[in-house]
């Protein structure tokens, strides 16, 4: 993307913002302004903006890995929620001795049961031909009643009282750099992996075949590389990492798993990355241009009396607003591609 | 279970999944159906609330269910965006929307909503069940026989063969969310204004996922899908009789069994076109005209 | 304007870019009449039959139809007036039934409420008329493709089409069925209709045809009736005269090769695409496999690739072909589908088969800068023209796009090449480079399998001519065999 | 100390004075729900009210929990309850961090200096509904419908269940059944008619913004519904025959002035119909229906009750 389509994306989201807040008799400025206060107005709200684009980053790698293997993953939260069980299963295990050399440990097996989630809608697709789209919706809400399920049973506290796994403990919990603020580790964990994907895709056999697979089978076909296999790899990475953005968030700013653990993260990774076009890199700013306005709109939500749905209908605004907009430009390419 | 109290349950998600059997045999995936239903839910109950006219009610969720097709019809269908992430945050957009309404014209605090409901007669039957169980063959019919379905399948199937027999793919999918749209809205509102008389944030719980995921279990047939939406009903019924009969099952597990099941059938239909019919062959794929 | 019935081409023109599709062309079609449209593959026959039928907008030129011009350019319209072309890629919608795909090709009126049967009728009737055993219930996907072309052909006459096009019905058929399609021509002749046919088969023109129209390179050569003209005419009139002499002959009997023994594949649809046949080549040595399209040159070289289910034995060196002790290079016959990432660089599709090279990687990774380099190295040598090696490969020109696909499949060094038109968009001096490129590589040891329809290129590289025809090998050599002139 | 220092106030409010005194009400979910958030933000709004101090409320749950409560804390807030006990742990936590704000979480069991818990003891209502329900009861049986097993939740109706065992032992008491998804008004329908189409005449709810459907599926089959969190006799259904209600003010207020003179110590306290924070309130228009007898006995228990002669049962979470 050039960067002057990127400023006229950028303005022209602004102004979509502006139209929903006026339709909606919202102030437009002070509303602006707590949006903006809440996502960049302090080192807190630039923190909470870092912490909330985490997740984001990292599903959003995750739906970029799946989409450019030609598989339209949508189950990254359902990756994510069993992501986060793996990750609170290996707590529970270590919890008479939570030392911090766990804590590695405890990540990848968020990974390993993201991956496997994810394998799952790939192996569905590759050996029985359930479109992934159908099965990833499906598994979505297998994963949350699993939770339930694992916060009620398995998992509970040890108390057995509340629907809740035991707090992590501070050991094993990610490290912070200010006891008032937000901000964790995990954050850079996240930033570490969009290199690490970038890399992986553009710099490894197995994530430029991934590319080609999803953008020709044919070709790969008749190269003999194994489509299936191929295939179902950007579903293991692509949950992986979506499971691994849900153990961030259990060590992280959830300390604990509940019923509300849930956040719809994994579901706008399919924004993030579409808005990133599909191009690890670009998931960073998608991220935060969702991080601010999530933190932003949580300011708003906190101080006026907009309420919570009121940020839903800012961020599928932003989310429509985006889409139309690169159709728009799309449809402008085209008709100069047609015109010779 | 008296069978139409079974109906009536199992209504909301066949009908809209009668619909979606439309949408999907038109070759695309209406992602945003929750949200369809959702603000299909709100809008009724509001006019009822406003009129008092259970008809103006129905009507109004037929309209704002065509109005959020239309929406994701002019994305999906006519600019070809992606329909995951149209249909994602068209349900965002339904959620905000119906939140945001619903406090600013029912109080920040809420409130037990009670309006007047669908009269039933002949022991419990009613319009909008009549309606659907008219619907499921009539749009059985009209998809395996009438010209009208047939190019609609051949949308979903060969848009390019569609094409050389002279209709126009864009059309015909536009036509086919509208279908779903209204059915999705009058689904949503058979849930307020039909079976509750109420409405709460969220109250469509998830069934338009589960009607899309109706949808492939009844293998795109319209009696399939009815078949598999009743059949979701008595599973979620007997649900609840064993936790009312002490019977000792985690319940969110019990409450996972309808997703388990339906991808078990999946799996065990897999690639098999041939058993009951497959999928669309182009189901999700957007048609660029010249290509 | 002559107001005498019939269907006139006048002075027609069409360009696709810098390619002259159709050049002035003129002809003319009578009732009553079957009339064969002869060429090479390129030739400009389906965009002619395109442009009679509505399908395809001329640049300059006209047609009328019995004295009125028809409707150029809408396929709709050509059809309303009996105009119907049977296409040579089937729009079926294969898990509709026979009737449903009938009744889909009536003219549409959604709102009328006529039933599938109702309009699958005409077809039907159509179908008894020509003593076609149809089974209106049957499923296409379940069909043979002989059933097909049968539907295809009737899902035109449902309509009382006038003017109906055939092109290339007989590609796919047995014998048998090609016979009883000729009955059917001939009838429908006899209802005077007006009939084209398309056929590269000169034995099938020789026995339906009433009169022949020639084209070349997009240019009329000849019109005759059948009865003043003979195969060897028509064969020269189609390629020109015949190329004489080889270049660059291999010594022979290098080391064995590729032996395949009672070779059958099947094509997507199940039909019998190649059959029984055997054939050797050894190393150093490429075989030229001739003839025209869609006479099982793609199923054949995927079987050999082991992509493609296949009967009978395959052995390389005399061991079973088996990736792991060999490699295979591909050229596949359509760069479009099969052979480029659209969607990608220059760079990761010359990667298709570079991402094996070890020299570009280190276990796992790909070494960038030496991909980079190799990848500028092989745009350089190849003559690809692009500014870099980033560049989408869609912003090629087709002849550029050709030679990515060429180039990384003869730089992997392979022992097994598999090649399929590989100069086809290519312009001389590519054409002869790749060539070169061809000989260097049986030079260095390769079992070469050449397909192509080119004749030149066929006698300018191949050690060993074969022609395919309908799926059997047959020695003989000559335009005759080339354009499956004999049974 | 750190956490008032670093904050700012935020632009386009109010310039504060020092004195002004900033309350937060963090709820796990809709504050439109008509029962257990409905009820804190009625608190909420009576601290506004009665105390005119800066309030403020978001609805934040799992990951954004604690996010939200160091925001206002951040912001300089000097009460920030959290409505629930998922709260209660990671506000103990917390609070070690911003020793100037007071965290209260509704129910939970930890407690820190500046963090503590406060409870309803709303199973004293239910008690008292079952009382009712078993002594009213035709068919003999009695039931409830909730929309999750959680805690706070499953004491209430144990407290149901106990009160009609000790009215009538002989009670059939059908178990609860869950329904899962808190706005599901048709899923509370159903299950309500499960427990029904199991003998029951008298049903009780902790079904939140989906107890309409509880109360319909009472009135079609001619049951009896009590309701519970917030007085809901007047619900249009006329199914209801009385509630177990949720009286926050007074709690709410008692914390927020503890807060505000500084004698806030992290304590659980326990509100209940003694602090008359909890009540039991037959339905005007169906007193008729229920035996003098009844309606007296019920007031003697509320009375003993509060005096400490009937201790109700609850469970500690
Ligand atoms: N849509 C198009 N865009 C660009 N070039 C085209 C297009 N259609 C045809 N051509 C070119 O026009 C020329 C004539 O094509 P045409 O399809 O008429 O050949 P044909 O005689 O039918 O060959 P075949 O025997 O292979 O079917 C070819 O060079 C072809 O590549
Ligand atoms: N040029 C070739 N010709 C024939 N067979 C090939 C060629 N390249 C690869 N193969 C075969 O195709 C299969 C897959 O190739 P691939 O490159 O994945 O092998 P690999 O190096 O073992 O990779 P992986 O690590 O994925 O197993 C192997 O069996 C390989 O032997
Ligand atoms: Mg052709
Ligand atoms: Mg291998």
């Amino acid at each position: 993307m050039k960067l002057w389509n990127v400023a006229g994306m950028a303005v022209g989201l602004v102004l979509v913002l502006v139209l929903t807040l006026a339709v909606f008799g919202l102030p437009v400025g002070p509303s602006l302004a707590l949006i903006g206060e809440g996502a960049f107005g302090d080192k807190f709200a630039i923190a909470r903006t870092l912490v909330k684009a985490t997740p984001l980053v990292l599903t959003g790698l995750g739906m970029v890995v799946a989409w450019k293997g030609g598989m339209y993953n949508i189950g990254g939260e359902g990756q994510y929620i069993i992501g986060a069980m793996f990750a609170a299963t290996v707590v529970k295990g270590v919890l008479p001795n939570p030392h911090p050399l766990f804590g590695p440990l405890i990540l990848v097996a968020a990974v390993v049961g993201g991956a496997g989630y994810g394998l799952l809608a790939g192996w569905l697709y590759v050996a029985r031909g359930v479109e992934v789209v159908i099965s990833t919706i499906l598994l979505n809400f297998v994963a949350v009643q699993l939770l339930r399920y694992a916060v009620t049973g398995p998992l509970q506290e040890a108390k057995r009282q509340v629907p809740e796994s035991d707090l992590v403990p501070k050991a094993l919990a990610l490290a912070k750099f200010d006891r008032q603020m937000d901000l964790h580790i995990g954050t850079f964990i996240a930033l570490a992996m969009v290199v690490v994907v970038w890399l992986f895709l553009f710099y490894t056999r197995a994530g430029y075949r991934i590319r080609l697979v999803g953008d020709n089978r044919n070709v790969a076909r008749a190269n003999f590389i194994p489509a299936g296999r191929v295939q179902l790899l950007s579903m293991a990475v692509s949950g992986g990492l979506c499971g691994l953005a849900g153990g961030i968030d259990y060590l992280g700013p959830a300390g604990q798993l509940g019923f509300n653990f849930p956040q719809d993260w994994g579901f706008l990774g399919i924004p993030i990355a579409l808005l990133a076009g599909l191009n690890p890199a670009g998931v960073v700013p998608a991220a935060l241009y969702f991080g601010a306005l999530f933190a932003g709109s949580d300011n708003l939500a906190r101080y006026t009396t907009a309420g919570p749905t009121m940020i839903f209908v800012i961020q599928a605004v932003a989310v429509l607003g985006f889409v139309g907009l690169s159709t728009l430009r799309l449809r402008r390419k085209t008709a100069a591609a047609g015109a010779d | 279970m008296d069978p139409i109290e079974l109906l009536r349950y199992a209504a909301p998600v066949a009908i809209a999944a009668l619909g979606e059997t439309v949408v999907q045999r038109a070759g695309l995936i209406h992602i945003s159906l929750e949200g369809t239903m959702l603000t299909g839910a709100f809008f009724a109950m509001w006019v009822v609330a406003l009129t008092g006219s259970v008809g103006l009610g129905l009507g109004a969720a037929l309209l704002i269910g065509a109005a959020m097709a239309i929406v994701f019809g002019w994305f999906t269908i006519w600019r070809a965006a992606d329909q995951v992430v149209v249909g994602t945050a068209l349900n965002l957009l339904a959620i905000g929307l119906t939140g945001t309404l619903f406090r600013s014209q029912f109080g920040q605090s809420g409130k037990l909503l009670s309006v007047g409901k669908l009269p039933t007669f002949w022991g419990g039957l009613d319009l909008v069940l009549v309606l659907l169980l008219v619907g499921v063959p009539v749009i059985g019919f009209l998809l395996a026989k009438s010209s009208w379905g047939l190019a609609l399948r051949s949308a979903g199937e060969y848009p390019k063969a569609t094409e050389a027999a002279g209709y126009s793919v864009l059309r015909l999918r536009t036509g086919a969310m509208l279908v779903g749209g209204m059915l999705g809205g009058l689904a949503g509102a058979y849930l307020t204004v039909g079976i509750t008389g109420s409405f709460a944030d969220n109250c469509t719980a998830g069934r338009g996922f589960v009607a899309i995921a109706m949808v492939t279990f009844g293998r795109w047939r319209p009696w399939g899908v009815l078949l598999a939406a009743l059949f979701i009903g008595a599973a979620d019924s007997l649900q609840f009789r064993f936790q009312a009969s002490g019977v000792q099952v985690p319940y969110p597990l019990i409450m996972a069994m309808p997703y388990v099941l339906t991808l078990l059938v999946l799996v065990v239909v897999g690639k098999g076109k041939r058993f009951a019919g497959g999928a669309p062959a182009a189901l999700g794929q957007a048609f660029r005209r010249g290509e | 304007m002559t107001a005498e019935a019939g269907l006139h081409v006048e002075n027609v023109t069409k360009r696709y870019g810098a390619l002259v599709a159709l050049d002035a062309i003129d002809a003319t079609f009578f009732p009553g009449e079957i009339h064969a449209v002869l060429g090479e593959n390129g030739a400009g026959k389906s965009t002619l039959m395109g442009i009679l039928t509505g399908f395809v907008t001329p640049d300059s030129g006209s047609v009328t139809y019995n004295g009125a011009p028809i409707p150029v350019g809408r396929a709709f319209e050509c059809k309303k007036i009996g105009i119907e072309m049977i296409h040579q890629h089937f729009t079926l919608v294969s898990a509709f039934t026979v009737a449903e795909n009938l009744a889909l090709a009536r003219l549409p009126s959604l709102y009328s409420l006529a039933h599938v049967r109702d309009r699958a009728k005409p077809s039907l009737a159509a179908a008894e008329r020509l003593g076609w055993a149809v089974d209106p219930e049957a499923r296409i996907r379940d069909l043979s493709v002989g059933a097909l072309q049968r539907i295809e052909i009737l899902k035109a006459l449902g309509g009382d089409a006038r003017v109906l096009v055939f092109d290339e019905p007989t590609a796919v058929l047995s014998p048998d069925e090609v016979d009883d399609l000729f009955r059917v021509l001939r009838q429908l002749r006899d209802e005077g209709r007006i009939i084209v046919l398309i056929a590269h088969k000169l034995s099938e023109v020789m026995a339906v045809a009433d009169r022949v129209t020639v084209l070349r390179k997009g240019k009329w050569i000849a019109t005759s009736p059948l009865a003043e003209t003979n195969q060897t005419q028509l064969a020269t009139w189609m390629v020109g005269e015949l190329p004489v002499g080889h270049v660059a002959r291999s010594s022979g009997g290098g080391q064995p090769g590729i032996v395949a023994k009672g070779l059958s594949v099947k094509g997507d649809r199940g039909e019998d695409s190649v059959r029984n046949v055997s054939f050797e080549i050894r190393r150093g040595e490429i075989v030229g496999f001739g003839g025209v399209d869609g006479n099982g040159q793609v199923e054949l070289a995927e079987a050999l690739l082991s992509i493609r289910a296949r009967t009978g034995d395959i052995t390389f060196a005399g061991v079973p072909v088996s990736p792991d002790h060999l490699r295979i290079a591909y050229i596949p016959q359509d760069r479009q589908t099969d052979g480029l990432a659209m969607g990608m660089s220059i760079e990761d599709n010359l990667l298709v088969t570079g991402h094996r090279n070890l020299s570009l990687r280190r276990g796992p990774l790909l070494i960038a800068k030496r991909v980079h380099a190799w990848a500028r190295g092989l745009v350089e040598r190849f003559g690809i023209k692009a500014s870099s090696p980033e560049e989408m490969v869609s912003s090629l020109s087709g002849g550029n796009q050709q030679k990515v696909v060429v180039s990384r499949a003869l730089e992997s060094q392979p022992d097994l090449l598999i090649v399929l038109n590989p100069t086809r968009g290519l312009d001389i001096k590519a054409t002869e480079y790749v060539h070169e490129k061809m000989i260097e590589a049986r030079n260095g040891g390769a079992a070469i399998a050449l397909f192509t329809t080119d004749l030149d290129e066929l006698y300018a590289l191949a050690d060993r001519v074969l022609f395919l025809s309908r799926g059997e090998l047959r020695e003989e050599g000559g335009a005759a065999a080339l354009v499956g002139a004999s049974r | 100390s750190a956490g008032n220092e670093t904050a700012k106030t935020p632009e386009g409010e109010k310039p504060s004075t020092t004195q002004e005194f900033k309350v937060a009400l963090i709820t796990p979910g809709k504050v439109n729900d008509s029962g257990w958030n409905a009820l804190a933000y009625d608190g909420l709004q009576a601290i506004k009210s009665d105390m005119s101090a800066t309030v403020d409320n978001q609805e934040a749950a799992g990951p954004k929990a604690q996010e939200a409560m160091r925001a206002y804390a951040q912001k300089g807030y000097n009460l920030v309850f959290g409505h629930g006990y998922e709260y209660n742990e990671p506000g103990a936590e917390i609070a070690a961090d911003f020793p100037d704000t007071v965290f209260v979480s509704s129910s939970g069991g930890k407690t820190a200096k500046n963090a503590g818990a406060f409870r309803f003891y709303l199973e004293q209502g239910f008690y008292l509904a079952g009382v009712m329900a078993a002594k009213m009861s035709k068919t003999g049986k009695i039931g409830s419908v909730a929309v999750i097993d959680v805690p706070s939740i499953a004491s209430t109706i144990k407290a149901y269940e106990a009160g009609a065992k000790a009215a009538n032992p002989k009670i059939v008491i059908i178990p609860p059944v869950f329904f899962g998804n808190e706005g599901d008004i048709a899923g509370a329908k159903k299950a309500t008619e499960s427990v029904l189409a199991q003998g029951a005449d008298f049903i009780i709810h902790q079904a939140n913004s989906a107890a309409q459907g509880v109360f319909d599926a009472c009135k079609e089959r001619g049951a009896n519904a009590f309701g519970s969190n917030s007085d809901q006799n007047e619900n249009p259904s006329g199914a209801v025959v009385a509630s177990a209600t949720i009286i926050a003010k007074p709690a709410f207020l008692a914390l927020a002035k503890q807060v505000q003179e500084k004698k806030y110590e992290g304590a659980v306290s326990l509100f209940g119909m003694e602090q008359d924070a909890i009540d039991f309130v037959i339905n005007p228009t169906f007193t008729a229906k229920v035996p003098p007898e009844l309606v007296k006995e019920l007031e003697q228990m509320k009375a003993d009750i509060k005096s400490g002669k009937l201790v109700v049962p609850k469970a500690e979470f």
